[in-house]
């Protein structure tokens, strides 16, 4: 797409798209939404990048290698995040149980590890629907 | 107990052997299949002795969370008597009828294998072990029918394994039931339902019946008999004619004694029906064989027929009756086999199989026509034989059972018998033959021999009949 | 450190693979590793299920496992009973052989070494998901297991690089998604009546107030039986299979064959008896549907069966056929009928994995697809075609392997419900298995072998086969503490303790 | 009957849902197109997650987010929609990786339509 409009504008929109992804990622337990749609979000942002750039110039911000690692430890991270409930002696997953501090219900703070695991899945989602694109647009091709 | 297992594990072990020996002792291999089935049949016989002894023989283990057990009784003895003595010399007759013929190795590696399952249905102490044995007993078996290989034997393959297996399907259903309403499997101790009543016995009994009928050949079950003689002469000869039959026999025996027991069959509907059916096997069959045109099947009709007479004997649930199929049974297998070494040494020396071409053959073979003569008065029922002391006790069980009618049906059976035989002698003297024309193949003296010592046995017993009625007289006191 | 790895192996069963199939995408390169690891994990997966299996025989009573602490109708529970144990059993034995039989043996059937990992990859998930079904006590997990276990198999499916493999693959997902949306309506319907998603709790309320509902109840029983009744290729459901399992590569398909399809069976189980329970069952007359589809199931899938003439497609629809026995023994509702469904269900699991590995090993060996082709291979390749053998006797129902004690239960039980057909077609169904299985042996053994070169498969998938076949054998001669796991399993379902 | 009908209409969500589903089988089980299959499904799923949701709802309830003031609030059953967020990736992911093969088999036959496949592969295995 050689836009120039587009471009311009979808230079100065898609990082605040990127960011607010993320918002919605580490508010999930406290407004609507969570770490699927911001990771969704997330993903979008890229995607529409690599509409307007072309898939090249997407790739080439995104190679398979990054995807495919973040793929993978996104995952890892909601398993180490589990992990900590088991090293402190009680269940996978345990969040108050497992000695952290909620604080003040309705802050960011409140969701203890939910945030945490939160970012696991988003980049998750995010690298999933970014790679599903990539995919097929090259077997498009 | 030791005598058991090494009765019931020589033919498996000598089977391996052979299967793995390496094909540079290949001429040793007769002398293992000797040296195997003769102590097959010498630890059966002691096993026999000791069980006539009134000693328990018992082997009882636990597999699969169900008790399998192996306890011969007097009936088992016999069988297993019979067989073991016949696997001897048809092991004898194969040495002249394989030799020189291809795949002599699967040949005694399965004919082992099957004397040792034919032992364990004889010898098996409970239901289960003896599904069990029936079962591999097909499977043993089946390799020997297929022997040739061309498309006809494994069509005849694929019957036979199709019409066991049926059968075994219907046995186990069977097994299941008596598993579960009554709760015990062995025969030990009197029949297993002993003090039951009620109609469902019906049904039951007539469901192992049609299992087992299958390899007994009651007909219409009958037709993987016939279509089973593509095998080599030796494997008609012992397992279509005595092993894997007797099998069906036996098992149907063993059903009416020592599950159901007598009492209770005859307090049974349907054992009004079963006699009718072995008489109307036994007249259908053998007329049937009267129209067969090559002599092994009209054998393997004769078969069919002779064994309901067996079976007719259980089924008149009178002393005299048991003590005439027992009694049959073991002076039938003798002369049977004969009948079919004899033909099989026809076959093996001039090519000839049609009765037809047999014109003249007597001459020829002069001692194969007088062994296959003598064994056809056999058949017939005739005096000297020991046939004839088990056709006596037959029609005497039949009279006293009330049912008269039946002892003409053997009576009328016996004509038809010589109708269907006598011709067929008659033939084989006429005209004349040079032995030039054929070229011999096997080792007639080695077929010769069993077939003639069998004869012989066969006319002592028939004139001294004491020496099998003490075994005859045990199975009867052990059911009655 | 241990005894934390021990109260939370509940967990560990079903997460630990799913993780490690992600780390492998990280060096997918280096397939030694990748193997070298996925076999590590299978063999540390199989001790943990024998020592919960263990755990739950010697102390008879279930391990409840809350996810996070929270307790039974607010959170997520794991269950391990004699069920869960005995599943988790057959899933970590079956997969130990069967990706030691894909060891240095894939990259010529997925098309490049790449491409090994990734059916790695999903071969974990699949086992995570069966894991996971064996254990977890919440419906909505049932759903999403079985949906990670669908996608799984029909990536294993179209793992194959052949055109046809991505056609059955994709006939496969969309049969299977089908499948899964019925499930989850069942779910739905189920949620709507009780409230709740945790099967202990649904199975009380659903048996105090279902009379306000019944057409509700009816739903959520026709939604789950066709759902499943897709996914487990219950006739006739089954269209997806044949050309699924025959189109995977050889180790996907023994474990398509004989894992996963066990895996929707045993939720179905569950679904049926812990959720319904049995007395709704009855009410409802649901078992009388298992018992008519299973009979109809065996008939149909074996007479299949007996008219294809491409090896892999028999077995294929033989699993249809064996299927069926299973559903059947479902509709018994008695112990002893259960006790056989569980027991056939695992000894299927175990003979179907090797046959299709022995098939597999015959095909890559010599390059022919059809029976009639291959005359003489018993000769050339003794332990394949002897695993082969074991295997088709066990099916057949032989005394002395295992199908026979599986059988002999089913025999007793439909006995025990009175009913007299299912015990003609369980018979019946025998005979054509032995007709369809038989020629093959006879072929393989009993018929010249043409003059080439064939051999074994190498070192470790030996192995494999041989790993199989006994425990085939010995399942038929002692299955002892397995049977009894069965019954105790059987007698759980029904809620007898 | 009218009575009849008035349920229906009371529960309209449901009886949407259950014309969506019908819409979605006949669909995926009667169109040939492998896309027009996957739509199907997708509908089919979609009339699913619309039961769900559904019996959730509760009329005038508003979202369960803790907020400061009215205690007497009524909420709405939160848990079905989150299921259903998950029904959705799960469906997405399906989506996905159906796309990804009908790409695959439009490479290999030229064609998306399901019987025309079949009439290509059945002229090879003729062949």
């Amino acid at each position: 797409m050689k836009d120039f409009i587009l471009k311009r504008i979808s230079a100065i929109i898609l990082p605040f798209i990127c960011i607010y992804g993320f918002y919605v990622i580490l508010h999930g337990h406290i407004s609507p939404g969570g770490s699927f749609a911001g990771g969704i979000i997330v993903g979008l942002s890229f995607i529409a990048f690599s509409t307007v750039y072309g898939t090249e110039k997407g790739r080439s911000k995104l190679p398979e290698k990054v995807l495919i690692w973040i793929e993978s430890y996104g995952t890892l991270w909601y398993g180490i995040m589990g992990m900590v409930g088991i090293v402190k002696g009680v269940p996978f997953l345990a969040n108050k149980l497992a000695g952290i501090n909620l604080g003040e219900p309705g802050t960011l703070s409140s969701g203890g590890l939910i945030s945490l695991i939160g970012i696991g899945v988003g980049i998750r989602v995010a690298s999933t629907m970014v790679t599903l694109f990539f995919t097929l647009m090259e077997e498009e091709s | 107990m030791l005598y058991l297992v090494l009765a019931l594990s020589s033919g498996v072990v000598g089977g391996l052997i052979i299967a793995l020996m390496p094909n540079v002792i290949n001429h040793l291999r007769k002398y293992i299949v000797l040296l195997f089935s003769t102590s097959g049949m010498l630890f059966s016989w002691k096993v026999a002795s000791l069980v006539f002894a009134g000693e328990s023989v018992r082997l009882s283990c636990e597999v699969g969370g169900m008790g399998f057990c192996i306890d011969p009784d007097p009936l088992g003895a016999i069988f297993g008597l019979i067989a073991s003595t016949l696997w001897l010399f048809t092991a004898v007759y194969s040495f002249g009828y394989m030799d020189e013929k291809h795949k002599q190795r699967t040949y005694y590696t399965f004919f082992l294998m099957s004397l040792s399952m034919t032992l364990g249905v004889a010898f098996s102490g409970n239901l289960l072990a003896l599904y069990l044995f029936y079962e591999l007993l097909t499977f043993s078996t089946y390799p020997l029918v297929i022997h040739e290989r061309s498309s006809e034997a494994v069509k005849a393959g694929a019957k036979y394994i199709l019409y066991s297996l049926s059968g075994a399907g219907a046995i186990l259903i069977a097994v299941v039931i008596t598993y579960s309403w009554s709760g015990k499997l062995d025969f030990t101790g009197g029949p297993i339902f002993a003090g039951f009543t009620g109609a469902g016995f019906n049904w039951l009994l007539a469901l192992f019946i049609v299992g087992f009928g299958v390899k007994a050949a009651i007909m219409p079950l009958h037709r993987w008999l016939p279509a089973a003689m593509v095998a080599p002469t030796p494997v008609s000869a012992l397992l279509h004619a005595v092993a894997v039959v007797y099998s069906g026999v036996f098992g149907i025996l063993r059903v009416i004694y020592s599950v159901f027991g007598h009492e209770l069959v005859r307090q049974l509907r349907i054992s009004r029906v079963l006699p009718w059916i072995a008489a109307f096997t036994i007249l259908a069959g053998i007329i049937i064989a009267t129209r067969q045109d090559i002599l092994k099947r009209r054998l393997a009709y004769q078969t069919v027929s002779h064994l309901s007479y067996i079976l007719l004997g259980a089924f008149t649930l009178q002393e005299w009756g048991l003590a005439g199929a027992i009694m049959h049974m073991i002076s039938y297998s003798t002369l049977k086999i004969t009948l079919f070494f004899c033909a099989g040494i026809i076959a093996e020396q001039t090519g000839e199989t049609k009765i037809d071409g047999m014109s003249g053959i007597g001459w020829l073979l002069p001692k194969t026509m007088a062994a296959f003569s003598v064994a056809t008065m056999g058949m017939i029922g005739m005096m000297p034989l020991n046939t004839f002391w088990g056709k006596y006790y037959l029609m005497k069980g039949s009279v006293a059972g009330g049912k008269w009618p039946l002892a003409l049906v053997l009576i009328g059976s016996g004509i038809i018998n010589a109708i269907c035989f006598v011709p067929v002698i008659i033939n084989s003297f006429k005209g004349e033959r040079s032995m030039q024309n054929y070229e011999q193949g096997g080792k007639v003296n080695l077929m010769l021999a069993p077939t003639v010592f069998l004869v012989v046995t066969a006319l002592i017993i028939g004139i001294f009949p004491g020496l099998v009625w003490p075994g005859v007289q045990a199975v009867i006191n052990c059911f009655y | 450190m241990i005894s934390s790895i021990t109260t939370n192996l509940p967990v560990f069963v079903v997460i630990a693979p799913l993780f490690v199939a992600f780390i492998l995408t990280t060096f997918a390169r280096r397939i030694r590793l990748v193997e070298g690891f996925v076999i590590f994990i299978e063999v540390l997966g199989l001790t943990g299920a024998g020592i919960l299996a263990v755990n739950v025989f010697i102390k008879n009573i279930p391990i409840i496992y809350q996810m996070g602490g929270w307790s039974a109708p607010w959170g997520i529970e794991l269950k391990i009973g004699n069920l869960s144990a005995f599943f988790l059993l057959v899933v970590a034995f079956v997969s130990v052989p069967v990706s030691l039989f894909a060891v240095n043996n894939l990259s010529d059937e997925v098309g490049g070494k790449e491409r090994v990992t990734r059916f790695y990859v999903l071969y974990l998930l699949l086992g995570g998901a069966m894991a996971g079904m064996a254990v977890t006590n919440d419906l909505f997990n049932v759903f999403v297991l079985v949906e990670v276990a669908t996608l799984s198999c029909c990536g294993l499916v179209s793992s194959r690089n052949r055109p046809q493999a991505a056609e059955a693959a994709f006939t496969y997902l969309i049969m299977a998604t089908l499948g899964s949306t019925l499930v989850l309506g069942g779910i739905g319907f189920i949620y709507i009546i009780t409230g709740h998603l945790n099967m202990g709790f649904a199975y009380e309320e659903l048996n105090r107030i279902w009379q306000n509902s019944p057409h509700v109840v009816w739903m959520a029983f026709s939604f789950m039986l066709v759902g499943f009744g897709v996914k487990s290729a219950l006739f006739p459901l089954h269209i997806w299979l044949p050309d699924a399992h025959s189109a995977a590569p050889s180790p996907a398909s023994a474990i398509l064959s004989g894992v996963a399809v066990k895996g929707y069976l045993i939720c179905l189980l569950k679904i049926l008896y812990r959720v319904f329970g049995h007395t709704l069952m009855q009410e409802f007359a649901v078992h009388r549907i298992l018992v008519l589809a299973g009979t109809v199931a065996i008939i149909a899938g074996s007479i299949l069966a007996l008219t294809q003439v491409e090896l892999k497609r028999r077995l294929a629809f033989s699993t249809v056929a064996q299927v069926g026995y299973i559903i059947l023994g479902m509709g018994l509702v008695n112990i002893k009928g259960l006790t056989g469904t569980l027991f056939y269900l695992a000894s299927h699991a175990v003979i179907k994995s090797t046959l299709f590995l022995a098939a597999g090993a015959i095909i890559a060996a010599t390059g022919k697809k059809n029976i009639n082709e291959l005359a003489g291979i018993g000769r050339k390749m003794p332990i394949t075609m002897a695993a082969f053998t074991i295997g088709s006797l066990g099916l057949t129902g032989i005394p002395l392997f295992s199908g026979f004690i599986g059988k002999w239960n089913l025999i007793l039980g439909s006995l025990e419900s009175g009913n007299i057909i299912p015990i003609a077609v369980i018979i019946v169904g025998s005979v054509l298995c032995a007709a369809y299985l038989f020629p093959i042996v006879r072929v393989a053994y009993f018929e010249p072998a043409p003059e080439e070169d064939w051999k074994d498969p190498g070192f470790t998938q030996k192995i494999a086969l041989i790993m199989l076949a006994s425990a085939v054998v010995i399942l038929g001669i002692i299955p002892g503490p397995f049977l009894e796991l069965a019954e105790r399993a059987a007698a759980e379902l029904l809620m007898l303790r | 009957m009218s009575i009849l009908l008035e349920k229906l209409i009371i529960n309209y969500p449901y009886s949407i849902a259950v014309v969506l589903f019908i819409i979605g089988a006949l669909t995926v089980l009667t169109r040939s197109s492998l896309f027009k299959k996957l739509l199907g499904i997708n509908i089919m799923e979609t009339a699913v997650f619309l039961i769900f949701i559904a019996a959730g709802n509760i009329r005038g309830g508003t979202e369960p987010i803790l907020s400061e003031g009215n205690p007497g609030t009524v909420y709405i059953n939160p848990l079905p929609s989150a299921l259903m967020l998950t029904g959705i990736v799960v469906s997405v992911s399906v989506t996905a990786f159906a796309l990804a093969l009908i790409i695959r088999l439009h490479r290999t036959y030229g064609t998306t339509d399901a019987n025309c496949i079949a009439q290509m592969r059945k002229e090879v295995i003729d062949r």
